[in-house]
């Protein structure tokens, strides 16, 4: 019999241009927070688990100084070494072995002040051929990714593009623990100066100081730490290949398979009717209608008619991103811890300014590598006993 | 609920050796998987998940795992990458096992490796701490290392080893042992790791003198008592007990019977705040061995373990980690090492494989250590270094960090009664 | 064409510049203790729950997970807790000058400070539990070098 | 509450020299000799550039290499602005063409400069052919880049 593992906390702070703490300042305070608002000691916490980057954090092993700081002196703990979501998806399984009751993800990234995002995704590229050449990189594959798009669905523009990062500013405003700039006119993200095109530089997620931690707890533990668990009903993980050249960018083989098993594990039949929004992680504003539709949230090639309708705003069909996503701050390695973070207060109702109304079912995805590589779906939902 | 499982194979891409100029990393990879595959009845497209880690700074390469998904097959397939210091290779494992028992996936396959010709592991273990070194650039430090260099050194990890010599110098004040013993079990190291063919570092019929013979770089370790830096790629595929025999190609298994894992503290630099910990110590690898033997079901581990593969990035460790293992007596290692407790055909087998000192691709180096404890259990050691008698259980640990993670891992050629 | 083995490939060259990095890191700890050196005294902190005296002194107790703040003066006096004496570099040429570097826990304080020793005659005599004592500079600036050395205490 | 803190600039460089390994090496060779090599999958026939020893699909080795045509049709394709310096976007003077070039008899796009067309007169689905540099030196720069037939 499989156990039901909840999320019964979180913590997280505003997104900033440049954070006042230092990374291991969030982190402890955030743990800190979280322990107290639950009403329990770090003893009670069985594993805590990181998902941290290296390279982002610029040293080898980074998490050794974080481990004091979180909590987990003489405890148990690992670090997922991917977007942060894939820690959620390692402390699930360690909970579900039955031999942890507890896990605690934490993830910090100073995208802003700390380190240089440009760098970091280069090294992720590998260092034989396209990193030599290049030719190929987040921005550069983005950019035909986006071209696909519009040679396959004519009626795609330009515009389109900028209509989306407008969306994602515009609801970014409405929550407070995003970046907080003024939403650029659609005019100037139109006309912002191109970096690939059609990908110009108003339409790239701006990168932020941020992170949270998330407490995960197995179903007896849960009902006991808070009111308001929300379940974690299903998820994968889908590695897709490394070649640009080999993969169509706009079907997502990879994501679409991720998307199929996580609706699978969760009993989803028809996800554009049973999911109540999205929470996607995006780089590019181009990207947030092929990740939508690859997961099977709108029909293929509806990206001009979803954002001229309204179907993605916070009050539309299918509300995605209405926490403003990484248009709010994009703490490249957290984002999507962010993301989680966000459907959980929805589902919650704490979402205040952008809440969603009445929803039962989420969905967060979390990508990794150029182009959306790696792509990991996790399905949330209020409870109902299954 | 928990579920059994099993190691059915082991992969090596070939004998760890200092430079492969020959081949790329990816290449290296997917040596060692069709390595392990061969030894199965398993086709590549039967492998669930994979988890894969190393330490990337070392070459480089961030997210390795996406550039290797072709060459590991983990096309459309789930990936998990995992990185915690030298403990990476364990961390790795004990990841896919929780795949497998916690009834998610059937079959994983657990890759750790490290390619250390392409960068320089010296400054790459530096980075450790480098930020908290030139932190100290704020309170005027004379890093000069001559008389009146007062605190600065603290950065520095105080010698050429770094902060390894601390804790063998300790770790001898506390047993009464020599450096004559670390040479022992330097040489020992050496010597096994003649009978192994995957070993880096072979020296057959090693003597205490021989390795005595070398310069002492920070007392009390010996240039002798060091680890080589390694390339090479090890993968191990498990399976949920139901699958055992579908796949796996013979009768014999190696059983994951308990995992554990878990970190202390910051000791050798911990700059800001305060090393509150002796490097020798190690009391969280006590408390992390006693979780690993309560989940198997051991209660007399000292009767109950036949061989242990322990991680001695310096040879003073061979004598460290069984003790703190609970494995012999606090302080018993020396004596035990002249009278050859120690050695394969010894009471307790300590690394027949040669251990770290003898071969060291850090982000495969635990990982290693599991996959030669599954050979001992399974009774397919190569080339001699099989110990004579029948393993029942066997023991793997790993340890990294900053003198901080350890990490232990329980075999056994029965799976644990639920 | 078969795809031959070729015993040596061409290298690719790449660089990761920390430079382009900018950390922050705290350092409540070491800055009590560059104002104690002031006055050649020891200050660190102790947690008021479970008695630890951490120097340098961080404001956050990481057995208790809380803040802490109260601070106290330990002795310029200790025992060695580990040592090593360096006498080769890595590659095993030996050094021209063999020094002592010390972890020393000073009385009334449970960390270790790293220092190098002084006032020993034969490095081979050195043992861990041997008692030594700060050696201040003359006119301190509060800089981690105002605690020169650690000298044995004959 | 603030707490005091220190700036860390660290003045260090990682070096790594990275193997390309040897399909990469054949690939190498081949520009040299101004052939475009590809691989090909002793399972399921696919073709790939740049060579690679694993087929992702059929688990099969790539133990065959294949000469690829040099000329081929633009599938997809953009234009750079910017080049990379110390982690920072630098506007470029003259933007070029990056295009996916798909080459006969073979199932992966190659990226490549598509140079000698201005960005407003490229056209999906237009013949482009290889220019080499003259004296080429097995390296990826021998490989110009495409330009238009």
């Amino acid at each position: 019999m499989k156990r039901r593992v909840a999320i019964v906390g979180y913590k997280l702070i505003k997104n900033t241009k440049a954070s006042v703490w230092t990374r291991e300042r969030i982190y402890y305070e955030l743990s800190r927070a979280l322990l107290e608002e639950l009403e329990i000691t770090r003893d009670k916490v069985d594993t805590f688990i990181f998902g941290s980057n290296d390279f982002a954090d610029g040293r080898t092993i980074s998490e050794c100084y974080l481990i004091q700081r979180i909590g987990a002196h003489m405890k148990d703990e690992s670090k997922v070494e991917q977007e942060a979501l894939n820690a959620c998806v390692y402390a699930w399984m360690r909970i579900q072995s039955g031999e942890y009751d507890t896990a605690m993800i934490g993830m910090v990234s100073l995208a802003s002040s700390q380190f240089k995002p440009l760098l970091v995704q280069n090294h992720v590229l590998d260092p034989v051929y396209e990193r030599p050449r290049g030719l190929i990189n987040y921005y550069s594959a983005a950019a035909f990714q986006a071209r696909a798009y519009m040679e396959r669905f004519k009626n795609f523009t330009e515009s389109h593009i900028a209509r989306y990062a407008e969306k994602g500013y515009r609801n970014a405003l409405k929550n407070q623990y995003s970046l907080q700039v003024i939403p650029p006119s659609l005019e100037k993200i139109e006309n912002s100066e191109p970096i690939y095109l059609p990908i110009r530089e108003l339409e790239v997620a701006p990168y932020a100081d941020g992170g949270g931690v998330v407490l995960l707890a197995s179903e007896e533990k849960a009902k006991k730490l808070t009111k308001k668990p929300v379940w974690i009903d299903g998820f994968a993980s889908i590695e897709d290949t490394y070649w640009i050249g080999e993969r169509d960018l706009v079907k997502l083989d990879g994501l679409r398979e991720a998307g199929k098993r996580a609706y699978k594990m969760a009993g989803i039949k028809n996800p554009e009717k049973e999911i109540s929004f999205a929470e996607i992680q995006t780089f590019f504003a181009s990207e947030e209608p092929i990740i939508a539709e690859a997961l099977g949230l709108f029909d293929e090639g509806s990206g001009a008619e979803v954002i001229e309708k309204g179907l993605s705003e916070i009050n539309g069909k299918l509300p995605v991103n209405p926490s403003g996503g990484s248009f709010g701050g994009n703490p490249m390695g957290g984002t999507s811890l962010l993301g989680l973070i966000n459907a959980v207060k929805q589902l919650r109702g704490e979402a205040d300014d952008f809440q969603v109304k009445n929803p039962k079912r989420a969905l967060v995805h979390a990508q990794d590598g150029v182009c959306a590589q790696q792509n990991t779906v996790m399905i949330l939902s209020t409870g109902g006993e299954k | 609920m928990r579920r059994n499982v099993a190691i059915i194979s082991v992969g090596y891409n070939g004998r760890f050796v200092s430079k492969r100029p020959d081949i790329s990393i990816v290449e290296m990879l997917e040596a060692a998987v069709r390595n392990a595959l061969s030894k199965t009845k398993l086709k590549p497209h039967e492998i669930d998940a994979f988890v894969v880690g190393n330490m990337h700074t070392f070459e480089g390469v961030n997210m390795g795992h996406l550039w290797a998904s072709e060459h590991i097959f983990a096309l459309n397939k789930p990936v998990m990458r995992i990185a915690t210091g030298g403990t990476t290779g364990m961390s790795v494992f004990h990841c896919a096992y929780y795949h497998v028992a916690s009834g998610l996936y059937d079959v994983v396959c657990a890759i750790g490796w490290e390619k250390h010709d392409e960068g320089d592991a010296q400054i790459g273990l530096g980075g450790i701490l480098l930020p908290e070194v030139f932190s100290l650039a704020h309170f005027g430090p004379d890093f000069s290392g001559r008389r009146g260099a007062g605190l600065g050194l603290m950065g520095g990890g105080g010698g050429s080893t770094g902060g390894a010599s601390f804790q063998a110098a300790s770790y001898l004040a506390k047993s009464g042992g020599g450096i004559e013993h670390i040479d022992m079990a330097a040489a020992l190291m050496r010597a096994n790791a003649a009978k192994n063919p995957y070993a880096h570092l072979q020296v057959p019929d090693c003597k205490p003198e021989d390795i005595a013979k070398t310069p002492i770089i920070s007392w009390p370790l010996r240039y002798g008592h060091t680890c080589p830096t390694s390339c090479g790629a090890c993968a191990v595929i498990i399976v949920a007990e139901e699958k055992v025999k579908k796949y796996a190609e013979t009768e014999k298994v190696a059983w994951v019977k308990g995992v554990a894992c878990g970190t202390s503290d910051v000791t050798v630099g911990n700059v800001h705040d305060g090393q509150i910990t002796d490097p020798a110590d190690q009391e969280m690898c006590k408390i992390v061995a006693m979780k690993a033997y309560k989940k198997a079901g051991i209660k007399n581990p000292r009767k109950e373990i036949q061989v242990a593969e322990v991680y001695d990035g310096f040879a003073h460790q061979v004598l460290l980690w069984p003790e703190r293992l609970l494995l012999v007596d606090d302080g018993a290692s020396p004596k035990l090492i002249e009278q050859g407790y120690y050695n394969i055909d010894g009471e307790l087998p300590v690394n027949p494989s040669g251990g770290v000192t003898s071969t060291n691709a850090i982000g495969a180096s635990a990982l290693v250590r599991v996959a030669e404890a599954a050979l001992q259990v399974m009774g397919i050691a190569e080339g001699g270094h099989q110990v004579p008698k029948k393993v029942k259980n066997a023991l793997a640990h790993g340890w990294g960090g900053l003198f901080q993670f350890n990490t232990v891992t329980i075999l056994g050629d029965t799976p644990v009664k639920k | 064409m078969k795809v031959e083995e070729i015993k040596e490939t061409k290298e690719i060259y790449h660089y990761w510049d920390l430079s382009a990095m900018k950390w922050r890191i705290e350092s409540e700890g070491l800055a009590l203790l560059m104002e104690g050196f002031k006055e050649k005294k020891v200050l660190g902190r102790q947690c008021h729950k479970c008695g630890t005296v951490y120097v340098p002194g961080p404001t956050y107790c990481r057995k208790c997970h809380i803040d802490i703040y109260r601070i106290v003066e330990v002795k310029d006096e200790g025992t060695i807790g580990t040592f090593t004496v360096n006498l080769a570099d890595i590659r095993g040429n030996p050094l021209e000058e063999i020094s002592i570097v010390v972890c020393v826990k000073l009385d009334g304080s449970d960390s270790w400070l790293m220092g190098r020793l002084e006032g020993w005659t034969d490095w081979r005599e050195i043992k861990a539990g041997m008692r030594v004592k700060v050696e201040w500079s003359d006119k301190p600036k509060g800089t981690l070098s105002d605690l020169l050395n650690f000298k044995l205490i004959k | 509450m603030i707490h005091q803190t220190v700036e860390v600039v660290v003045p260090i460089s990682f070096m790594y020299k990275n193997r390309v390994g040897r399909y990469l090496q054949h690939y190498l060779n081949g520009l040299k000799e101004k052939k475009i090599l590809g691989s090909k999958c002793s399972g399921c026939g696919r073709v790939v550039v740049p060579p690679r020893s694993a087929c992702g699909r059929c688990y099969g080795v790539m133990d065959e290499l294949v000469e690829l045509p040099q000329e081929g049709k633009l599938v997809n394709w953009t234009v750079c602005y910017v080049k990379m310096e110390s982690g920072e976007f630098k506007r470029l003077e003259s933007p070029y063409v990056i295009g996916m070039i798909q080459l006969e008899g073979c199932d992966a796009l190659l990226s490549a400069k598509v140079l000698e067309v201005e960005p407003e007169n490229v056209k999906i689905g237009m013949k482009v052919k290889a220019i080499w540099k003259e004296e080429t030196t097995g390296d990826y720069t021998d490989l110009v880049g495409f330009v238009p037939l």
